[in-house]
């Protein structure tokens, strides 16, 4: 039976979080007058070694074993707070959280209601520590693979440095090539190519044994824990073999032509095509959505290498954890916006990138609409800072950077041209200041705008209208050819991709991660990790960076070789169950299943399938299903507490 | 046993490595100059676009620092010298002397008391005051106790008092009144050799001396402070525990201007921008109005950059919910007035193109950063300080030298989620380096665990 | 007078099943008979009030008092018995919870008084004569006492103290007889236990039980009025709404052996807080809709949730204080 | 109101960079120059806006805008611009550019840019046309006079001289109407007259007392100082000398005039030559304001005052010396220099800066861009 | 409108990886709202039992919100949401039956992202309690 309970309550000040609006003497007062309460204290910051050393001492001097802690919400320190009531020898589930930070000082003007409220939570967190039981975590041996999901820049980062630490790794891209965004990202800073960046990696990919690549496949079921997840891959046919020499006669003879979004639709390409030069694997495909399967490029083909009956296969795998670097989409204008789609010399900057690549279109040539242009201009936040009413409410970071590169680029290649770049703020933050500097020595000209400009097309060609704020003139710039600097956005397909891992996502459209400084590269959910822009935009840098941060994080995770798992499963009085089978159907994890005892057939919870929700102790008829952490009764004595009901 | 790798410097980023490192199974040296570990994050009040407060989010680390045995902190330590190359480095750390016996100090503080010399504290930039003998600030790790040498009166007794005590030893009063008898005069320097495979340097950042723009009157007129100052101002720990007060009368002021780019942006002193201050400044103006709700707060700047998560939208909060105002202008020169110690800041407003003359009861300089200093490591830097990337697009943390890795405010000015993610990507690298020595030699390790 | 223990038998808001269940023991009740002295039986026996009021306190061993506290004269009643017995056992679901006569209690009692003697549709009462509520009435001029009718059914337990229970609507007489052998064994289980049934639900002891499927999920609610289940398999799995798995065992599932799915006459198991409230619970769960519509659809099925969920235990439900008869 | 009419030619960006304006690009619209500008200080007007006039090639605004011409050259805002733009040299390109965008003969453009070499040819043509021409008309009467030693006014040099005089004036005049024009001047006046004169006056005295007061700006203030009272009095005396020679003979008179004429030449040297000197030395303790980049104008212009104050001067120890045939030879050089200095320096080149300093702080004036508190 | 100084009580019930992380988000962003709630971090809103709403009307709640992640595929445990739905649905049904006003239990569908949301349903649930006035169920002791 829960031993006579011996509660001792906690205050935090946080600094003046709290106590600026909550009264923390008068509720460390109230709370001594709690039943069980046997000592209240409260000090500036709880969660510091000061603070955990009092709560040890305070454990070992009056022999607690029920601790509650009135401090900031439970995602942000409940870990350190078990931690700590754990190293005093208390089992460290036999903690209870009051949030009187996010729930009441931060939320509420009023000084004195926020201290009553306050002072419930800390009723209600006392009520239910009085009844907590001492559980312990369930541990599990961890499978030594990750799956990596997206093989962009931070994926592959994080897939070399996870073999390189010694994990087996799965690389899994949805597209027929890795190198994502970056590989057709033209210029970067201290002049180097997007595409040569991307060969680096990939030449680390390859000769490194311990990473399967697979192209063209993506994840379509994902369940488990950490440490032992199961993730079942779709691979999509290629059509094409190893045999392939890329001799490109296929591609002759194939009578499909479609947009290739390989150079942002800036040519075309066949059913059957080669992605980009530094490609990998370095073997042609097919794209089935276009392909008649008329089997014109089979006969072309004298190396036997493509078979259009291939079919698609599956894979199962068994991985400790998964890193989602499935990166972003650019912002795609709608049709009108600063006139985009309705004059062809009005392209994106990611086109604008594809066409200063050599690897381009045309060869690295400025050659929009015909003709290089004699007067060219670029719009920034487009997509982003809410200027237009389709754009998102962020700054997407690393369109300023990168239009700048661009821009000095076109001046070096063509000094003659007239460059506009019209901003609102230019974000060269860090040593990327420099390029800003560049810019001026190359006579690029900055218009600052407050209101976004307006671009209308007239017969001899595209006109921006812009007030200057820094000149308060209203000037209207006819140019040859315009740039909208477009911002990044969730990938359209995100959201298969949160019903798959039951990530979630935040207040701009991208996956949310714990703590933007306590680990900003993990999911709320354990075990799944989050790399490069899937999280928010960020350059090529920050993703290779952020890649092997989560490298880092999968690491920390699995390198004991065994992951404890929370203990809030489901479980059985046994005596009291009867067999009704009423939450067999329920489990979404089908973590309970039937078995004999002594002629009866009982309930029984599989605790390492069993995720905790609590669903089945809710439906369960007879209340002999009941969740750790959560039972009925503590549920019942916190719902007391909270109306004021029982002790008041 | 795996070699040990060495972590050099004891901020944010140099805590989440070593945390990182521990977590790998790698032992780990952590070596700070100062007597704690924490940096200058521990010096925050409220930290950007969440405005969680910065202890929250650094106290715990520092905590978990203590939690694992294999990391070993050796705090108030200089490396001297750096020699060998990947997966064999010999290092050369100064341990300076402490005059306590940090083994048997509790951190009680009854000694800081006592004692009777008073010297302006390096934690809150100056605005407070310390004793000779110390602890760093209440949520230091490690919470111990030293002797500051150069104006203890036992260590080193000025001159004329010299003379007089004629020979006698002077004070000793921490002494008398430690209950543990950790104080210990005589301790002397001790050089500590460590063999690591790795070394991560996370020396970070320090404030440019903003009074070499005499513009700005930093340091002359008593109403100006760089934007550290303000912090531990606005910070409830801090020296005037939380009331933003003027240094000039002590009065609460009605408004207070902040001035981006001080030292930042300017050929004449640093051409990078130091990426935070933007937002920095608008949070402590934010602080500032929520600790005076009828204060006035302007913020003078040239481009916004709020550009990282959350960040536009926490700009726009702050113009919007807080009524801070923005002017698009550089402030070129600070004068003061004589009656009332207000500043008057000269400006152009852009945005009506003609100069303007504002008077301010409290200016906020938002000053440059600097690399804290030249390490010993043996790595290239450029004519900034800052340490060199080999190559950003490929493992972006390794410095010039293999097996030497550069993370945080060390490498470029950064902003603290940057400072974090760099820190994670360090310690992969370093632990895949570590765990690949362990076949090759046995190590001698020393130093004890704080 | 014989030593026998002397037990006593009394009914108030009841139906007089539990009194015919009494009678049920058929053979048994020889013995019992033989066993006690049964001092006190309205409906079987003419002994007057004045008898139980002569005894000495505590003198009858046992008394069984069923059905629910409805009028002024129950109340008396029962508090005599208190007064006069040692163990008082509320006997069947109507003592227990309020049985299907609490049912009422979702309306006031002046509702309830112009339904019956008003607005039913075969009552002629054009002087809308009602039962005094002043506790006289007049008949010439002699004033007869007349027991008023309470504003709200209670439970026996929130009247007087009661020692232990017997569920059932009526109680079998398995359930009847091992209670009573409960009883004289001289081991009594402490106070407020459930005597005489299963400390486990219907399905363990239902004969249905192992035919479930392996997902106990139906896909809409069927009314015995309109389906004739199947008698292969559980009743439930079939789509009707039986309260089995949320009712107590020991009836040796006599209303499902008839093919009528179980209403839940013995009451919720030990620790439910709220009998309705996990009926509910149990029945929602398994409803396999996803989406809202669809939900509402299946439930408008449902001509009387809270009959369904609370047939025999209204007046125990935790909103017994929010209920009509209590708020108007 | 609908954008203005744009054209933005890259030369417009091209001429300016090559009048001196290098740094027009560098500039990232702080607004530093202004705030640090004593003038600024006394005006609403924006130095920062002009040079993003300039960066975007916005040429109407530029033929419009007066704030160029009020810069008198302080050069605080060299150490102020973080970008090391050097907007006192932008400034001082703009007003170049202007004069030549003011200037409806063309030949101002040419002159600025035109090389060095190219502007010294044709002042040598100048002169010798002139000394041509005044041997020519007056051969005989010169031989006359250095026969007769005597320092007669040449009697029919009037008429030349004062028709050359009016060419010049008249053409310097014209541009100055057009910038008149330009500048708007008339319209959105909110100053009377002679509110307007008073408030110049009072805000340039006060401007260039607060100047005076720093030892390096001192010296660059009484060089021009010394120029213009050297100018000044040089054509109070030409003209005094012209219109009632005899005054120079008439005693006590003549040696107050000759007193003045050796102080105005020898202010025109000095003021002229310091400079000059100081700008051609590579000495490093020169003030940095001297190795500024200085376009070829500047040097003619500087040159052309250094040397008729030069020829003035020797031309007066000469006659009173009464080494005659030596005077009128310098004499001879002197008119030879002052003639072109006439037709082209005075409206085309640098000293077109008087008419304009004088139109813009007259129309900023009036237009109430000085700021009241200043006056007080 | 209302009974003077009454202040209806509201007992939340929330999800631990959504409507908790929104309440937390209103929080973080200082989204001010009235202090009548008093929030109960569940694991998942599959958790939350008829019983404890029940629980909570008779100890004087004048208001219950059980808050969820939105379904289809918000929810951490697949479809622990879907299960809540089904209950207070039927639910709502009782509480209709029993004669308590449908205003004052609310099922709400709260991501971590809106703040906004959890804020507009607090102040909309408190001006209609403030309109109905309190339950009429004194706090019975225990």
């Amino acid at each position: 039976m829960i031993q006579e309970p011996r509660v001792g309550v906690f205050i935090c000040h946080c600094g003046h979080n709290i106590a600026a609006k909550v009264d923390v003497k008068q509720v460390a007062d109230y709370a001594k007058t709690l039943p069980n309460v046997i000592v209240s204290h409260h000090y500036v910051f709880m969660c510091s070694t000061v603070g955990q050393e009092l709560i040890r001492e305070e454990i070992k001097k009056h022999n607690l074993n029920r601790v509650v802690v009135a401090a900031c919400s439970p995602s942000m320190h409940e870990p350190t707070f078990r931690t700590a009531i754990e190293s005093a020898g208390l089992n460290k589930y036999l903690l209870e959280m009051a949030n009187i930070r996010e729930h009441c000082s931060w939320a509420h003007s009023d000084k004195e209601a926020a201290t009553e409220k306050a002072k419930d939570l800390v009723r209600m967190a006392v009520a239910k520590a009085s009844l907590l039981e001492p559980l312990e975590e369930e541990e599990f041996p961890v499978s030594p693979t990750v799956l990596v999901l997206g093989g962009g820049v931070a994926g592959m980062r994080a897939a070399i440095d996870l073999a390189e630490w010694g994990f087996n790794v799965y690389l899994v891209e949805k597209n027929p090539t890795l190198g994502g965004r970056a590989a057709l990202t033209g210029w970067l800073t201290n002049n180097r190519r997007g595409a040569d960046v991307v060969n680096n990696l990939i030449n680390k990919i390859v000769d490194n044994k311990n990473i399967h690549v697979f192209t063209n496949a993506e994840l379509v079921e994902f369940s488990g824990f950490p440490g032992n997840f199961k993730a079942k891959i779709k691979v999509n046919p290629r059509f094409v073999n190893e045999k392939c020499i890329l001799c490109g006669e296929c591609e002759i003879e194939c009578p499909i032509e479609v947009s290739n979004e390989y150079q942002y639709g800036l040519s075309r390409r066949k059913a059957i095509f080669f992605p980009f030069k530094a490609a990998y694997p370095p073997i042609y495909v097919i794209d089935q959505r276009v392909c008649i399967k008329c089997g014109e490029c089979v006969k072309a083909c004298q190396y036997g290498a493509i078979n259009l009956a291939e079919q698609s296969l599956t894979l199962d795998l068994n991985v400790g954890a998964i890193v989602i670097a499935t990166g972003y989409d650019p912002y795609h204008p709608p049709k009108g916006e600063y006139a985009y789609g309705l004059h062809n010399n009005i392209i994106t900057l990611f086109q604008l990138e594809r066409l200063l690549d050599e690897d381009g279109p045309t060869q690295g040539k400025l050659i929009i609409g015909g003709a290089v242009p004699k007067r060219i201009a670029f719009i920034l936040c487009v997509g982003s800072r809410n200027t237009t009413p389709s754009s998102k409410n962020y700054c997407s970071r690393m369109c300023c950077t990168s239009t700048l590169i661009n821009a000095i680029k076109i001046k070096e290649k063509y000094p003659d041209i007239d460059v506009y770049v019209l901003y609102q703020d230019i974000n060269t933050y860090g040593n990327d200041e420099t390029l800003y500097e560049q810019a001026g020595e190359k006579l690029v000209k900055f218009i600052k705008f407050e209101k976004p400009p307006t671009v209308d097309i007239s017969p001899e060609g595209i006109v921006i209208d812009v007030y200057e704020t820094t000149i308060q003139e209203e000037i209207s710039i006819p140019v040859d050819a315009l740039v909208l600097s477009v911002g990044m956005v969730p990938r359209r397909d995100q959201n298969e991709l949160i019903a798959t891992t039951r990530a979630s996502c935040g207040e701009d459209g991208f996956i949310r991660e714990v703590h933007l400084k306590l680990n900003p590269v993990e999911a709320p959910t354990h075990g799944i990790f989050l790399a490069g822009a899937v999280t928010g935009p960020k350059n090529i840098i920050e993703s290779i960076r952020a890649g092997s941060a989560a490298a880092s994080k999968v690491a920390t995770l699995l390198s004991e070789g065994k992951v404890r798992t929370e203990p809030f499963t489901a479980n059985v009085n046994e005596e009291r169950c009867s067999g009704c089978r009423i939450c067999v159907g329920l489990c979404p994890y089908k973590a309970i299943s039937l078995r004999e005892i002594n002629d009866r057939m009982v309930a029984y919870v599989e605790r390492a399938l069993c995720m905790g929700c609590g669903t089945c102790s809710a439906a369960c008829p007879s209340g002999a299903m009941q969740q750790y952490g959560f039972k009925d009764i503590q549920i019942m004595a916190q719902v007391v507490a909270a109306t004021g009901g029982g002790i008041k | 046993m795996s070699k040990p790798v060495l972590v050099i410097g004891g901020g944010i980023s140099g805590i989440q490595a070593t945390i990182d490192l521990a977590k790998h199974g790698v032992e780990v040296y952590l070596v700070e100059r100062n007597p704690s570990i924490g940096g200058k994050m521990a010096q925050l009040d409220k930290t950007f676009p969440t405005l969680d407060c910065a202890s929250c989010i650094l106290t715990p680390k520092m905590a978990e620092v203590l939690r694992y045995n294999n990391i070993k902190l050796l705090t108030y330590s200089e490396v001297q010298e750096v020699k060998g190359n990947v997966g064999d480095f010999t290092v050369k750390i100064l341990r300076k002397p402490r005059y306590v016996d940090w083994d048997k100090c509790t951190g009680c503080g009854t000694c800081t008391e006592r004692c009777p010399v008073k010297v302006p504290d390096e934690y809150n930039v100056k605005l407070g005051q310390r004793k000779a003998i110390y602890i760093e600030y209440p949520q230091a790790v490690p919470r111990k106790a030293l002797i500051d040498y150069s104006h203890c009166l036992r260590l080193n007794p000025p001159p004329d008092l010299k003379e007089k005590a004629k020979g006698k030893p002077l004070c000793g009063a921490c002494e008398k009144v430690c209950p543990t008898k950790a104080i210990d005069y005589n301790q002397q320097p001790e050089i500590i050799e460590l063999n690591v495979a790795a070394i991560i340097l996370a020396t970070g950042l320090e404030l440019y001396d903003a009074s070499n723009i005499p513009e700005y009157g930093y340091g002359k007129y008593q109403n100006v402070y760089t934007n550290l100052e303000f912090e531990r101002i606005v910070s409830s720990t801090g020296p005037t525990n939380g009331n933003i007060i003027r240094r000039s009368d002590g009065k609460p002021p009605k408004r207070i201007a902040w001035i981006q780019c001080v030292g930042s942006r300017d050929v004449r002193f640093n051409h990078y921008c130091s990426a935070f201050c933007c937002m920095a400044a608008t949070k402590q103006a934010i602080l500032a109005k929520e600790l005076l709700p009828e204060v006035d707060t302007t913020i003078y700047y040239m481009d916004m950059r709020a550009f990282g998560k959350g960040f536009y939208e926490f700009y726009k909060r702050a113009m919007t919910e807080f009524g801070v105002k923005y002017v698009r202008g550089k402030v070129v020169k600070i004068t003061e007035r004589q009656d009332n110690k207000n500043l008057l800041l000269f400006y152009e407003d852009t945005i009506h193109s003609y100069m303007k003359k504002d008077e301010f009861d409290m200016v906020v300089l938002s000053v440059a950063v600097r690399p804290n200093r030249i390490t010993a490591a043996p790595v290239k830097t450029d004519k900034g300080g800052f340490i060199q990337i080999m190559d950003p697009y490929m493992d972006t943390v390794t410095s010039t030298t293999e097996g030497i890795f550069v993370i945080g405010g060390a490498a470029e000015a950064r902003d603290i989620p940057d400072s974090v993610t760099m820190a994670s990507s360090a310690a992969i690298k370093a632990s895949t380096i570590a765990k690949k020595c362990v076949v090759e030699q046995t190590i001698i390790t020393s130093g004890e665990r704080a | 007078m014989n030593n026998r223990p002397k037990v006593a038998f009394y009914w108030c808001a009841s139906c007089g099943g539990c009194e015919e269940a009494v009678v049920d023991l058929a053979e048994k009740i020889i013995d019992v008979v033989s066993l006690v002295d049964i001092v006190f039986w309205p409906v079987a026996m003419d002994y007057k009030l004045s008898d139980v009021e002569a005894l000495p306190d505590n003198s009858i061993t046992v008394s069984f008092i069923n059905g629910g506290i409805r009028l002024s004269e129950h109340e008396k009643v029962v508090r005599l018995l208190r007064q006069k017995s040692k163990l008082v056992v509320a006997y069947g679901a109507c003592a227990c919870w309020g049985g299907i006569p609490g049912l009422a209690n979702q309306y006031s009692r002046e509702e309830i008084l112009e339904r019956v003697y008003l607005t039913t549709p075969t009552t002629a009462n054009p002087e809308k004569i009602m039962p005094p509520q002043d506790g006289y009435a007049k008949l010439g001029d002699v004033k007869i006492e007349v027991p008023t009718f309470l504003p709200e059914l209670k439970p026996l337990d929130e009247v007087i103290d009661v020692d232990y229970y017997i569920p059932g609507c009526p109680p079998t007489p398995e359930v009847t007889w091992n209670a009573i052998n409960v009883l004289l064994s001289g081991k009594l289980p402490d106070k407020g236990t459930v005597i005489g049934a299963s400390n486990r639900s219907l399905c363990d002891e239902c004969p249905l039980n192992k035919t479930k499927p392996e997902n106990v999920l139906i896909k809409e609610f069927k009314r015995v009025v309109n389906y004739s289940p199947r008698a292969d398999t559980c009743l439930l799995a079939q789509g009707l709404p039986c309260l089995g798995p949320v009712t107590r065992g020991g009836c040796g599932a006599l209303c499902v052996k008839a093919n009528m799915p179980c209403t839940g006459c013995f009451g919720p198991l030990e620790n439910i807080h709220d009998y309705g409230g996990k009926a509910l619970s149990f029945l929602a769960s398994i409803l396999d809709y996803e989406n809202e519509e669809e939900i509402k659809r299946e439930i408008s099925k449902l001509p009387d949730v809270s009959g369904l969920i609370y047939k025999y235990t209204l007046p125990k439900s935790l909103l017994k204080n929010l209920l009509r008869s209590v708020r108007k | 109101m609908k954008a203005t009419p744009y054209i933005s030619f890259k030369d417009i960006n091209r001429e300016i960079i090559e009048l001196g304006g290098k740094g027009i690009f560098k500039c990232y619209q702080c607004g530093a120059c202004t705030a640090t500008c004593a003038i600024a200080e006394g005006m609403f007007i924006s130095f920062r806006r002009v040079i993003k006039y300039s960066q975007l090639g916005l040429v109407d605004k530029l033929r419009r805008d007066l704030v160029p011409w009020l810069c008198n050259v302080h050069g605080d805002c060299i150490e102020a611009c973080p970008r090391n733009a050097n907007p006192c040299e932008i400034l001082a390109s703009l007003r170049r550019y202007q004069s030549v965008l003011y200037d409806w003969t063309g030949i101002s453009r040419w002159w600025y840019f035109s090389t060095l070499k190219k502007k010294l040819l044709a002042i040598i043509i100048l002169s010798g046309i002139s000394i041509l021409g005044l041997l020519s008309l007056f051969s005989t009467s010169i031989m006359n006079y250095l026969s007769m030693n005597i320092f007669v006014n040449l009697p029919n040099l009037l008429p030349i001289g004062l028709l050359i005089v009016l060419l010049s004036i008249s053409l310097l005049v014209s541009n100055g109407y057009r910038m008149y024009k330009f500048v708007g001047g008339g319209k959105e006046y909110t100053v009377r007259f002679f509110d307007a004169l008073k408030r110049v006056l009072s805000f340039w005295i006060k401007s260039e007392n607060e100047a005076m007061k720093i030892p390096d700006k001192r010296i660059r203030i009484l060089e021009h100082m010394f120029i213009l009272a050297g100018i000044i009095m040089y054509i109070f005396l030409v003209l005094l000398y012209l219109i009632y020679p005899i005054i120079y003979s008439l005693n006590p008179y003549n040696y107050v005039l000759m007193i003045g004429r050796y102080i105005a030449a020898i202010m025109l040297v000095v003021g002229a030559g310091l400079p000059f000197v100081k700008r051609v030395s590579k000495s490093q303790k020169i003030h940095w304001y001297y190795k500024l980049f200085r376009h070829s104008t500047d040097w003619v212009g500087l040159g052309f005052v250094f040397a008729i104050g030069l020829t003035g001067l020797l031309m007066n120890i000469f006659n009173d010396l009464h080494i005659y045939s030596l005077t009128y030879v310098v004499y001879v050089i002197h008119i030879g220099i002052v003639f072109p200095f006439l037709i082209l320096e005075v409206p085309f080149g640098k000293h077109n800066h008087w008419l304009y300093k004088t139109i813009a702080n007259y129309v900023s004036a009036r237009r109430g861009l000085i700021r009241g508190e200043i006056l007080e | 409108m209302s009974t003077n100084n009454y202040e209806p009580r509201i007992v939340v019930f929330a999800c631990n990886w959504c409507s908790y992380a929104a309440i937390d988000l209103a929080g973080t962003s200082r989204k001010l709202y009235p202090p009548n709630v008093r929030v109960i971090r569940v694991m998942c809103s599959g958790r939350v039992d008829p019983q404890f709403v029940l629980e909570a009307f008779k100890n004087g709640a004048d208001g219950v919100i059980v808050a969820g992640c939105r379904p289809p595929s918000d929810c951490h445990y697949i479809n622990g949401n879907i299960k809540a739905l089904r209950r207070f649905t039927l639910f709502k049904r009782l509480l209709e039956e029993l004669g308590i006003e449908k205003e004052r239990f609310r099922l709400e569908w709260i991501s971590a992202a809106e703040a906004d949301k959890w804020v507009r349903v607090v102040n909309e649930m408190l001006e209609e309690l403030r309109r109905l006035g309190p339950l009429k169920a004194e706090a019975v002791s225990v």
